[in-house]
């Protein structure tokens, strides 16, 4: 574990300007386990070391030693506010390098699925984000919103938050009577209650003044950085992997990619406001088209035992994190070689050092919350 | 026992101690029931505007909630950290609540006995008690040798110290009008006077308010115990009943701040048409005056608890800059402004002085009188402070925000997508 | 960048604290009761999807009462996390006909809920739709040793509480 | 592990059949690889292409020099680091690889490149090219043990400072195993056998 540099003795701690802070890991907002080490000057951070590994589970050693069917619920854990769209990253992966093909219905639900999910894992973003800012309410009514997709997620896959979503080479269900309804029911009640967040929100002097200018990233940075999803975007990089590599049928949607201009907290935030209404687009499209196809396979040919060529790929999905991606490498056998995850919280919380130092203690949990990590994929 | 009975009827014991005992004791125990239901309210008020349902489980409706927490705070461990200094922690917490309870007495509940007492300079003595209560924070803060209280205590007495002078001082536009410092002078002048202060001194009942949320510690400028930055502020190392304690300082406070502001601003227990329904001195009229008292004070304990679970938080150094750079100038403008339409006031003949047995009053005369002096502070005073103000921070940050981004995307409608599909 | 020049409605809406009242509206306007989204979970019992993966079961034939499990071992092998044991014996049986049969059956089937992530594979698996995952979600248990579920167990289900208030 | 036996082992019967491969292509008229054999002659061990992946084999000595080259060569234009990772193959003769994922943003292209490393040798750091190596390369140096020469602050990431051993490499047990930081800090323990759970503080 990381040793604060100054020994604190009696006589260095009154003659120290400086304060070391321990912010977690238990902490009411730092999104699980991370533990940040504050070096502040009054209330300045002058320098900022995060410890992490609090939830380390090995789940790329976990990896080496199951099946590849077995894998599965595996990354329901990563992202764990996230799970659906972990799953089609990994389930993609193994048909990219397996040569496993795909129904057409099976690869539109995919999508409507995973957009929902990138809603829901934005609306817990909002609330989290504007809770640790202190407006607790946001908080509640985003959650009411994130129960209805949940809601969808039980009665489609049985399970609430780890779903363990997909199967290799489709879907393991069809979707169940009255699927339409309730999305497209979904989809009706969003806008309204977005524009009812940034009512509360968007124009609150309070709001800005904690927003506007915190945190600034600049594009060059975020590249440097290795920056990824919606806090790339809001640093003015329209770059999205669905766009960029299209995988499913994104290429078939219309949808735009939001963009800030600033990099600051507050563009982050407008960036995955504007997100969340795009997937709400992109997830009416997919349901006119899923009509066309309706009785129709949902799981194409996968062998009893899947054991992919001996070789490598790498593959990445827009999470709603940013650039989830994974690089497998095979043997031949039932077992992967070597999995690893490049998960997109991680490397974006490289970058908190560079926007938290000079600005004050309660800035640092408003960027820990605009970079939006989950622990379980910064520690796997 | 002699002895006893000598000092008991001695007409100073007599006067301060045996008379107002009744009133002091049903007074500590309703206000300390009213705490206890303000955080029932308060999480109830809460669930209500965050589309929940709140304590339910407790008695009906989650009624015997506060009975509950009492019972389970009482009963809890009582720690004190092993590296803390044990007497100024186990000190520190009484005194805050000592505070925020001494300062009821001269809060004027009701006419005649429902007060505890009325000092002549009650304003004086309210705000000299209530920054006691900063000390209990501060010392609570520091005693338990760890740092997020610390920090926790720092911002508390750098907040309360800053806002208590905007208190102060928007105090003196309505004591300007009543000329007495006496709580009781305070009601009886706006009795006289018939109009509430709240319309006369707009801006100063504002800066009141907020200067209220940010002593009383609530949200948006509850910094001092900041959940999501600072754990729980200075109270992070307390549990069990030394942490009610500061709880029910806290709660009291609120209800103080409420009181202060009904009846420095909206009459007290002064309500029109209220001496037409029960005469004055008669049972039922003290009654209804409490009952008044309490309706003004809980509409405005509503609009804290409102207020909390609306916005967001102020950072340290903007809550500084909103403290210092605008409600301390407003409140001194606010007090040049209405000295100066005082005046003018005065020469026009608008008002005059009357003489009651309490002491001189000010009367402004029917209808033009009135109509002046409310018509001036809207119309000239708040413009002049607005302008003051916006002269006063226009290099500021937080006044240039000036901007509603928006997020530039393409103009297309959702309807010429869903045409092309 | 250059910040936009401020129209005369923003200033007017700032200064009015218009951004604030808006916000405080909408608050407000939730208090109604009709917007109330809790549910009283132990009095009102939710309502699970069909698809829900909770407590395990190892269905019986509903005509003979017997299991209906075969002794496979396939949940055992698709389960991630190993937590299925399946025993199994071969015993002789006499048939219909009169000829000596050999037969697996099954002899201990234990599921450990502890490890379980319900990820559902064993359902899936099951060739006689013996293993299922049924939608009982109240699993919690004082004791530790107690979440490793016995045959028996899997056969009557948990017993389920009864909250009266 | 004894209940896995009827699952298929990772090194067991089947691999007496070579398993089928993957195609690779040699790469070849590529105008960027061409740009980077001229400027570096002994740089580009191996240039093949994977599933549509450009896969090149780097030396070790100069792959700084290259990952810097294709940042700033105004054609490659690699200005983004999506991936770093290592791998651990103890049958190879140079046992360790260590796994680059370039990315350009103006010509929308990903790039692996891979250095081979031996047992003991030092890969030297990119973290002067891309920030974002830093907790790339010390998760590597975390997981696998792969060392980086010229890293600012080359410690563990995720697992405790003097955690034993590197949990990536394949002769590290999968089982728990016993090491002094259980020990020191985890306040352990020993059961006896048979001794009952029972989930209860007492």
């Amino acid at each position: 574990m990381h040793k604060p540099e100054i020994a604190i003795t009696r006589e260095r701690l009154l003659a120290a300007r400086e304060m070391v802070l321990n912010m977690g890991p238990q902490h009411p907002s730092t999104h699980g386990v991370l533990r940040v080490i504050l070096k502040l000057d009054g209330e300045t951070v002058i320098d900022l070391d995060c410890d992490i590994g609090y939830l380390h589970r090995g789940v790329e050693k976990i990896c080496e030693n199951r099946t590849y069917v077995h894998i599965e619920p595996y990354f329901d854990r990563l992202d764990y506010v996230a799970a659906v769209s972990n799953d089609l990253c990994y389930v993609e992966t193994v048909e990219k390098i397996a040569g496993i093909e795909v129904p057409e219905k099976a690869k539109y639900i995919r999508v409507i699925l995973t957009e929902l999910q990138r809603i829901a894992s934005h609306l817990l973003w909002l609330g989290t984000h504007a809770m640790d800012i202190g407006a607790v309410t946001i908080f509640l009514y985003a959650f009411r919103e994130r129960e209805e997709i949940l809601k969808i997620f039980e009665n489609y896959f049985g399970a609430r938050l780890t779903a363990n979503a997909f199967r290799i080479g489709g879907l393991q269900y069809d979707i169940y009577d009255g699927f339409e309804e309730q999305v497209r029911a979904f989809c009706r009640i969003l806008p309204e209650r977005l524009k009812e967040y940034e009512t509360i929100l968007n124009e609150n002097r309070i709001w800005l003044q904690r927003t506007v200018g915190i945190g600034i990233l600049t594009a060059e940075e975020a590249k440097d950085l290795g920056v990824t999803g919606p806090v790339l975007r809001a640093s003015g990089v329209k770059w999205d992997i669905r766009k960029a590599f299209p995988y499913e049928v994104y290429d078939q949607v219309e949808f735009e990619i939001p963009v800030g201009e600033n990099g600051d907290t507050y563009d982050r935030y407008l960036v995955r406001m504007e997100e969340m209404r795009q997937s709400r687009l992109i997830i009416l499209q997919c349901l006119d088209k899923l009509k066309k196809l309706h009785p129709g396979p949902v799981l194409g040919k996968v062998p009893k035992v899947i054991r992919p060529p001996v070789g490598e790929v790498y593959h990445s999905i827009e999470s709603p994190k940013g650039e989830l991606g994974i690089y497998l490498v095979s043997n031949g056998t039932a077992f992967p070689e070597r999995l690893r995850i490049r998960p997109p919280s991680l490397i974006n919380l490289q970058a908190l050092k560079k926007m938290a130092i000079g600005h004050l203690v309660a800035d640092v949990v408003a960027l820990i919350g605009s970079i939006d990590i989950v622990l379980g994929e910064v520690d796997r | 026992m002699e002895l006893f009975w000598t000092i008991w009827n001695h007409p100073i014991v007599s006067e301060y101690v045996v008379r107002r005992l009744p009133t002091i004791v049903i007074v500590l125990f309703v206000i300390l029931t009213v705490a206890a239901y303000l955080v029932y309210a308060e999480r109830k008020v809460s669930a209500f505007i965050q589309a929940r349902l709140g304590p339910m489980r407790v008695g009906p409706y989650g009624l015997l909630q506060p009975l509950a927490d009492a019972l389970k705070l009482l009963s809890k461990e009582d720690i004190i950290p092993a590296r803390a200094e044990r007497s100024i922690f186990v000190i520190a917490p009484m005194i805050s609540v000592v505070a925020s309870l001494v300062v009821l007495a001269v809060i004027p509940f009701g006419p005649g006995r429902a007060t505890i007492t009325d000092v002549n300079i009650g304003v004086l003595f309210i705000l000299a008690v209530s920054s006691v209560g900063v000390l209990g924070i501060i010392l609570g803060g520091w005693a338990s040798n760890s740092k997020y209280p610390l920090l926790g205590a720092l911002r508390s007495s750098a907040q309360m110290v800053s806002y208590e002078v905007a208190i102060a001082l928007a105090l003196v536009g309505p004591l300007m009008f009543a000329k007495t410092l006496s709580m009781v002078g305070l009601i009886e002048a706006q009795m006289t006077d018939g109009v509430w202060y709240v319309l006369y001194q707009p801006v100063a009942f504002l800066i009141f308010l907020v200067g209220g949320l940010a002593e009383t510690n609530r949200a948006p400028f509850d910094l001092p115990e900041a959940e999501s930055e600072i754990v729980a502020g200075y109270h992070t190392e307390y549990s069990g009943f030394r942490w009610a304690l500061y709880f029910v300082a806290e709660y009291t406070n609120i209800v103080i701040s409420a009181a202060i502001a009904a009846t420095v601003f909206l009459g007290g227990w002064h309500f029109p048409g209220l001496t037409r329904l029960a005469e004055p001195g008669t049972g039922l009229y003290a009654l209804l005056a409490v009952l008044i008292f309490a309706v003004k004070v809980f509409a405005i304990v509503y609009c804290f608890i409102w207020f909390r679970w609306t916005f967001p938080r102020y950072r340290y150094d903007q809550l500084m800059s909103l403290g210092w750079k605008w409600l301390i100038p407003a409140a001194l403008a606010n007090i040049l402004v209405t000295g100066a339409v005082l005046v003018l006031a005065q020469h026009l003949g608008l008002v005059e002085t009357v003489r009651t047995e309490a002491g001189e009053r000010l009367v402004s005369l029917w209808p033009w009188g009135k109509l002046f002096l409310i018509a001036a502070s809207l119309l000239i005073g708040v413009p002049i402070v607005w302008i003051l103000l916006a002269v006063i921070n226009r290099r500021s940050a937080d006044f240039n925000l000036r901007v509603q981004r928006q997020i530039r995307l393409p103009e297309r409608g959702e309807e010429e997508i869903f045409a092309e599909v | 960048m250059a910040e936009p020049r401020r129209t005369w409605k923003q200033v007017l809406s700032r200064f009015l604290l218009l951004d604030l009242i808006k916000g405080l509206l909408v608050t407000f306007k939730y208090q109604a009761p009709k917007h109330c989204y809790t549910e009283q979970y132990p009095l009102v019992r939710p309502k699970v999807a069909e698809r829900f993966r909770g407590a395990p079961r190892l269905n019986l034939d509903p005509e003979t009462g017997e299991s209906l499990c075969i002794a496979c071992n396939l949940c055992a092998i698709a389960c991630p996390e190993d937590l299925i044991t399946v025993v199994e014996a071969v015993r002789e049986y006499v048939d219909h006909e009169g000829k000596t049969k050999k037969k697996r059956v099954l002899v201990d089937y234990t599921y450990d809920t502890s490890r379980c992530m319900f990820c559902g594979h064993c359902q899936d698996v099951c060739p006689t739709y013996a293993i299922e995952l049924t939608q009982e979600f109240e699993l919690a248990i004082y004791r530790r040793k107690d979440f490793v579920w016995s045959w028996e167990m899997l056969e009557k289900g948990i017993e389920q509480p009864i909250y009266t208030r | 592990m004894e209940e896995k036996k009827d699952k298929p082992t990772p090194k067991g019967a089947s691999a007496t059949k070579a398993p089928p491969t993957l195609p690779i292509v040699e790469l070849t008229g590529d105008p960027i690889l061409n740009r980077l054999r001229a400027r570096f002659p002994t740089a580009v061990l191996e240039a093949v292409t994977v599933l549509g992946m450009p896969t090149l084999t780097i030396a070790r000595e100069q792959i700084v020099d290259v990952c810097r080259f294709l940042r700033d060569d105004e054609e490659a234009q690699f200005d983004f680091l999506t991936d770093l990772t290592a791998r651990h193959i103890p049958e190879a003769e140079k046992p360790f690889q260590v796994i680059y994922h370039l990315y350009s943003f103006p010509r929308n292209v990903r790039w692996r490149l891979k250095v081979n490393l031996a047992e003991g040798e030092a890969c030297p750091s990119v973290v002067s090219v891309w920030s974002a190596a830093n907790w790339m390369e010390r998760e590597a140096y975390d997981l696998v043990g792969v060392r980086f020469e010229g890293h600012p602050d080359l410690r563990r990431l995720l697992l405790p400072e003097d955690w034993e051993g590197h949990p990536l490499r394949k002769d590290y047990p999968l089982e728990f195993r016993y090491n002094r930081w259980c020990e020191k800090h985890l306040n352990m323990i020993a059961f006896r056998e048979g001794t009952e759970y029972s989930g209860r503080f007492e």
